[in-house]
């Protein structure tokens, strides 16, 4: 109980951080373990699942979006300034492919946190439900999948065109 | 064959204005008006034949009591007889005074529309279908005078805004009868002249009246009077309209609602009808051209239909629908007669007249004829039907009466003037190679002035014919049951005489007056209006024409007022405080996203709330 | 290790309320449009955590599993094109300020 | 059949790109092909179930919970001719062959999400289609070349994001309040009245007023639609903006709320209060597109009163409206960019007296614009008379005053519009202009076409077009 608020507060003190600190590449940092958090919170609250897709695709993939872009529109201009980033980028780096890594290990292993818990009412497991119920919604993640990798071709390429 | 007739009256008409529409114009310049007029003769075939029956049939619709269903009744009979009529005159008018115009194809595709409409209209037997025509004449309106020649889209607007209005509140008005009636179709519906019935009865009048032109929903029409070719203003304001107006307004007087001389509505129809015929002539009486002085006076004698039919007496309605004939008879051929006019001197300024009749002889003749049947002369048809309303007005009360001797008063003078300055007088050196109009011209004009006089000589044709079989048993217990003949008052006889002697003498001693014979147009010029009023006080004698010229010019600088300030509202003060709401609202769009982030969760927070409210709160 | 679940739902909603109104105020009191993406990742975190915390209570935790998975696809993309938009303004006014976004009125 | 509809322009997506790069070029016709299939199946099946063999097992295998009835087959249709449209116009305005071939494949994208929002019955796939819908419809307004494309489709983001928040925060309250998440489930868990099912029920619609820009949820509209490219605007305007916003709210209001008691009252207020600010806003605007854009905000605020009405003839009306307003106003948008072809700009008010220059162009939005101002005999009048009616058998007679009046100031606005374009007196800065190519007349003349034919037999058009629907 006092555990799990806290664990709740901390989520909120670091999202809190991420929407406050200076510099982008904190925010995005901050941001980052705040997504972390919420995916122990899942965790803790039985819902495996997502927790592993949280930790891997939220706290991991998106950072990386945001360090990139944070990366594409620093200003030329003042070079130790560059130099500098550049380096913290580099010690960004690790994070996000540690956490992936570790969240494709835990989706695998799903022993150490195994939390019983008395739900009201029980319906089942989310890959059947998933799989057998809901398949609909899978066809509506392939596409808007699909619709992404246009808008990256679009919106991405652009920039390649402009650039030159 | 029964629905065939009818759906022939709509259908054929229009589908001749679809073909001129497809015709291809600069192969054959003539076709459309011819086929605009053959189109008009089947039509007025079509009437005759039906004339006599009683035809009515109904298709089941898009539900909601809303079907399509026609019928044809003595009274939609005999209004359909007229809009055939009255069409196919124009068209074969029009065929030589539009055939040369570049919007002669736009132009007889419109009236094909307008007939197919006004059958439409007249022949409805249900609410719904009977607005769906109503609103397309209200386009072909627009469409018509936007086709004119010099400035017409403002006017165009400004009909469409003002018939657009009161066709509003004869939407209103519509679903709040289908709501008393509980039924939408016209044959059914009987309702008492009380509370929310009133209110009904005063939006359907809106509608009507809107139609008719009667005052103040008139303003239009002198604009269109300049801007629009004239065999439409001798076709809608002159004649069709007023046909639909007036059937409407004696429908629902009649049918759908219980107009009993008690009912507070009835004198108030009757102020409208005074008010709209005092003013509209006034008005006329110091119009310098032709054309706008016939507009004036098409408003003016609607003031007399809708008195009579006010009056809610057998004597009155009867008098109301038989000077609805005559008024579109009359009224159409002076419109031709202008038209013819002003083909031949190319103007219809009265300063530039004069003299016509020595070169137009025919053309001369026939407007006398219409104009002495307008003024009431006996026994031209104008004088039976102003009797009967007189004598129904003069039952009702005599202010109503001594309002409508009054105007036909003013008629009569301003239509001395107008005959004097145009046809009589010096011919003007400049109009010296003036000839007469040609035959087709002529036609019309000739037919609508032997109506004239068929009407007024053998008036019982008419009145026993086509008019009291429309009123059917409202008619028992008058007059021997019949209108026909000499007008049984003397006395009202007596005081048109009078009235009519009392004007002639007017124009004699002001020709005297000012012109010395030789100027009669100078005389027409500082004719009652305004300026002679200051010319005469010179002179200072003390006499009557000054009085009147006085009188005259106070009443008419007001009442010019009055039409403008009427205009300025339906074209300024609406339109002004909507731009101001328009432009508060944009500045609050500005252009800041987060602005409207927050808009919209208020917007979410207010829904919650609400529901909340609904719902019982909390959890 | 079992941790004790706390089964009041004022308690998760109290905290989705904090995480939610953190993510507002980052996404309009910033003018930065990175910051802005941020915040809007804040919370799309919020409504996760009510989603879970829904079924959680409910007890209909796979259903609730089957949404978030599917919610978290959606955001990643819509992270994405939002990122591609944010360089697209870069690369056209060179700045990434919010003043970029309020040159349309009226 | 239903199944299909969601595979096929998904597939020819994938398969698109297996092209080589030469034959890009037929990328939009293939595009357009899919959509002409589309409209003519949603129009034959107003007739006969079609009944494809070897589909039954494949829907077995997919075992996608769809349902097709009337309304799903009048936006499918809608989805069809507008996407059509969107696609011809934009073989004329967009430049390079890449351009279209892309736009090609968000629209079938698109089109995949609209077909989904006509076909599903749960509330949160009913959110991913809408969802994937607006993904598509960011890329297309951003990948254009226009100076504001970025800030339309920032605000079109950024409120969109808003409105995902509480539909998501709405499927909560849901999961903790009713049985399930589905539509009927919904029903039941609102007929119970309880408080957190109203609750969720008030999000989720408010997230739909914003997707749909229902006044004050609006705020992106106008500048999304002026800021996206030609072909973009059309295919927005004329069903995106409606199928992701309006029809949601036409299948909720049909199969959730049915006429219950808190629900009515929201969504007349609401579509009264858009119909009046929409149509106050178009009035004084002087872009072409801007002005389209806040009419259409306005019209769609008359969908929405619909629904508050008489259940039954509500929701015939708003149907019918939404096929109206579909129809016109992408043609409007369609003559928007034969204008802005020409002439190179979209000012008002340096346009004038362009009816003699480009007749067909001027013909036409005269029709679009009577047609959505009410006229008859033209399709618009009998949608807005059937609203009304409902209204009026709802006994809302304010709310039934409030349309007619409105209506007043569509006329305006539409009238203005001409004036200032087609009519008055010709600019001699444009007597060079010319009528617009045949490739950009072709949709517009189709679609007024289509108004025309539906405004003169539409009593019979009423039972095709509406089927089962309501």
């Amino acid at each position: 109980m006092i555990w799990f608020t806290l664990l709740l507060v901390v989520l909120v003190l670091a999202a809190l951080w991420a929407s406050m600190t200076t510099t982008l590449l904190r925010a995005t940092l901050g941001l980052a373990l705040a997504s972390a958090l919420l995916s122990v919170v899942m965790f803790s609250m039985g819902a495996t699942l997502a927790a592993v897709l949280e930790l891997s695709v939220c706290a991991g993939l998106i950072s990386v979006v945001l360090v990139s872009v944070a990366s594409l529109t620093r200003p030329r201009s003042i070079q130790e300034e560059i130099a500098s980033r550049r380096s913290r980028l580099r010690r960004i780096w690790p994070l996000p492919l540690v956490l992936i890594a570790a969240g494709v290990a835990l989706s695998f292993v799903h022993a150490p946190v195994d939390i019983v818990l008395h739900l009201p009412k029980g319906d089942g497991d989310v890959r059947t439900l998933l799989w057998s119920m809901r398949q609909l919604d899978l066809f509506g993640q392939i596409l808007i999948l699909l619709a992404g990798a246009l808008g990256v071709l679009v919106l991405f390429r652009k920039e390649a065109k402009d650039d030159d | 064959m029964t629905p065939l007739v009818l759906i022939l009256a709509i259908a054929v008409p229009a589908a001749a204005g679809l073909l001129v529409l497809l015709l291809p114009s600069r192969r054959a310049p003539w076709a459309p008006a011819v086929l605009a007029a053959l189109a008009c003769a089947f039509e007025l075939a079509l009437a005759v034949y039906a004339f006599p029956h009683d035809f009515a049939f109904a298709w089941s619709w898009m539900g909601f009591g809303a079907e399509f269903a026609l019928k044809l009744s003595r009274f939609s009979a005999f209004i359909l007889l007229g809009i055939a009529t009255f069409s196919f005159l124009v068209t074969a008018y029009s065929a030589v005074s539009m055939a040369k115009a570049p919007s002669s194809r736009r132009f007889h595709a419109w009236v094909l529309f307008t007939v197919a409409l006004s059958a439409g209209a007249v022949l409805a037997d249900n609410l719904i279908l009977f607005l769906v025509f109503w609103e397309g004449l209200l386009l072909t309106l627009f469409a018509m005078i936007a086709a004119g020649k010099t400035r017409p889209f403002a006017t165009a607007v400004k009909a469409f805004v003002i018939v657009g209005l009161t066709d509003l509140a004869l939407m209103f008005g519509v679903m709040l009868t289908g709501h008393l009636a509980g039924t939408l179709s016209m044959s059914a519906i009987r309702l008492p002249l009380d509370g929310l019935g009133a209110v009904a009865f005063l939006l359907l009048m809106i509608g009507a009246m809107g139609k008719a032109g009667a005052m103040p929903f008139h303003s239009w029409i002198p604009d269109a009077a300049i801007d629009a070719p004239l065999p439409f203003m001798a076709l809608l304001p002159g004649s069709l309209e007023k046909l639909l107006g007036i059937y409407f307004l004696a429908r629902i007087s009649l049918d759908l609602f219980v107009l009993t001389p008690e009912s507070w509505v009835s004198p108030v129809l009757m102020g409208i009808g005074a008010a709209t015929i005092l003013l509209a002539v006034l008005m006329a009486l110091v119009q310098k051209d032709y054309k706008k002085l016939l507009a004036y006076h098409a408003i003016s004698q609607v003031g007399y239909m809708i008195l009579g039919i006010g009056t809610a007496l057998p004597v009155g309605i009867v008098g109301g629908l038989f000077h609805m004939v005559n008024n579109a008879i009359y009224k159409s051929s002076l419109f031709l007669s202008a038209g013819a006019v002003e083909k031949e001197t190319g103007t219809t300024d009265l300063h530039e007249l004069g003299g016509l009749g020595r070169s137009m002889p025919i053309t001369t003749v026939c407007f006398l004829i219409a104009a002495a049947s307008i003024s009431g002369v006996p026994p031209f048809n104008g004088f039976f039907s102003k009797e009967l309303v007189y004598d129904g007005a003069l039952e009702r009360g005599w202010i109503f009466y001594a309002i409508a001797l009054a105007g036909s008063f003013f008629t009569a003078a301003s239509f001395l003037k107008l005959g004097h300055a145009a046809f009589f007088g010096k011919q003007t050196d400049a109009k010296r190679t003036v000839k007469e109009a040609p035959w087709p011209m002529l036609l019309p004009m000739i037919v609508l002035a032997g109506l004239c006089i068929v009407f007024g000589v053998a008036n019982s044709l008419p009145l026993e014919r086509l008019i009291q079989p429309v009123l059917g048993t409202a008619m028992e217990g008058a007059h021997g049951g019949t209108f026909a003949g000499f007008p049984t008052n003397m006395m009202l006889v007596g005081l048109t005489a009078g009235v009519l002697a009392l004007a002639v003498a007017n124009h004699a001693f002001g020709v005297h007056r000012t012109g010395k014979g030789i100027g009669a147009v100078d005389h027409i010029h500082h004719a009652p209006g305004l300026s002679s009023v200051y010319k005469l006080q010179a002179t200072g004698a003390l006499d009557p024409y000054r009085m009147l010229g006085g009188v005259v010019g106070v009443a008419s600088k007001g009442l010019y007022a009055l039409d403008r300030a009427i205009d300025w509202v339906y074209s300024g003060l609406a339109a002004q405080s909507a731009l101001a709401a328009s432009w508060v609202l944009r500045k609050a769009h500005n252009g800041n996203v987060n602005r409207y982030v927050l808009w919209a969760l208020a917007g979410a927070a207010a829904v919650v709330l609400a529901v909340l409210a609904v719902v019982g709160g909390g959890r | 290790m079992t941790i004790e679940m706390p089964q009041s739902f004022w308690l998760y909603f109290t905290f989705f309320v904090l995480l939610l109104v953190d993510g507002l105020w980052c996404m309009l009191a910033t003018r930065n449009l990175v910051r802005i993406l941020i915040g809007l990742e804040i919370l799309m975190k919020s409504v996760t955590f009510f989603l879970i915390a829904a079924g959680y209570l409910s007890g209909r935790m796979a259903l609730a599993q089957a949404l978030v998975v599917t919610v978290i696809v959606i955001e990643v993309v819509v992270v994405v094109v939002v990122a591609g938009i944010i360089l697209g303004f870069y690369r056209k006014h060179d700045s990434l300020d919010v003043g970029n976004t309020r040159r349309m009125k009226g | 059949m239903s199944a299909l509809l969601l595979l096929v322009p998904f597939v020819a997506v994938v398969l698109l790109y297996l092209l080589p790069k030469r034959a890009r070029a037929a990328g939009l016709w293939i595009a357009f092909g899919i959509l002409a299939l589309e409209a003519a199946a949603a129009v034959l099946d107003r007739f006969a179930t079609i009944d494809v063999g070897l589909l039954a097992p494949l829907e077995k295998l997919l075992g996608f919970h769809l349902t097709t009835d009337g309304l799903s087959g009048l936006l499918i249709l809608c989805t069809g001719l507008v996407g059509m449209a969107a696609l011809l116009v934009a073989r004329r305005t967009l430049e390079s062959v890449n351009e279209r071939f892309l736009f090609a494949n968000l629209v079938l994208v698109a089109v995949v999400g609209i077909n989904g929002i006509a076909m599903v019955r749960d509330l949160f796939s009913l959110y991913i289609f809408v969802e994937v819908t607006a993904v598509a419809t960011f890329i297309l307004i951003a990948a254009g070349r226009g100076d504001h494309v970025f800030e339309g489709a920032w605000k079109y983001i950024f409120l969109s994001v808003v409105a995902s928040v509480l539909m998501l925060t709405s499927l909560g309250f849901f999961l903790l309040s009713t049985d399930g998440i589905t539509l009927d489930a919904a029903r039941t868990g609102l007929a119970a009245n309880a408080p957190l099912a109203w609750i969720a029920m008030a999000l989720f619609l408010c997230g739909l007023f914003v997707k749909g820009a229902m006044v004050p949820f609006h705020g992106w509209l106008a500048d999304a639609y002026t800021a996206a490219p030609a072909p973009v605007s059309v295919f927005m305007a004329g069903i995106v903006t409606k199928a992701s916003g309006i029809f949601a709210l036409l299948r909720i209001a049909q199969s959730t709320l049915g006429g219950a008691t808190p629900g009515r009252e929201i969504l007349l207020v609401v579509g009264a209060v858009t119909i009046v600010v929409g149509a106050f806003l178009a009035l004084t605007q002087t872009n072409f597109k801007r002005m389209l854009a806040y009419s259409s905000i306005s019209q769609m605020g008359y969908i929405v009163l619909a629904l508050g009405g008489d259940l039954h003839l509500g929701i015939l009306a708003a149907g019918l409206h939404f096929f109206n307003h579909a129809i016109s106003k992408s043609q409007l948008f369609a003559n928007a960019a034969a204008i802005e072809r020409q002439l190179g700009t979209l000012d008002m008010d340096e346009m004038g007296g362009l009816g003699a220059r480009m007749p067909v162009t001027a013909g036409t939005t005269a029709v679009a614009s009577l047609s959505i101002a009410g006229l008859p005999p033209l399709a618009g009048f009998w949608s807005k008379l059937l609203i009304v009616l409902a209204l009026w058998n709802a006994k809302e007679y304010a709310f039934a005053a409030v349309a007619i009046l409105a209506s007043l100031v569509t006329l305006a606005y539409f009238l203005s519009l001409q004036r200032k374009v087609f009519f008055g007196k010709p600019v001699d800065k444009w007597s060079g202009a010319r009528e617009a190519s045949a490739g950009l007349l072709v949709p517009a003349v189709a679609l007024a076409l289509i108004t025309i034919a539906l405004g003169v037999g539409f009593p019979f058009a009423l039972r095709i077009l509406m089927g089962g629907g309501a």
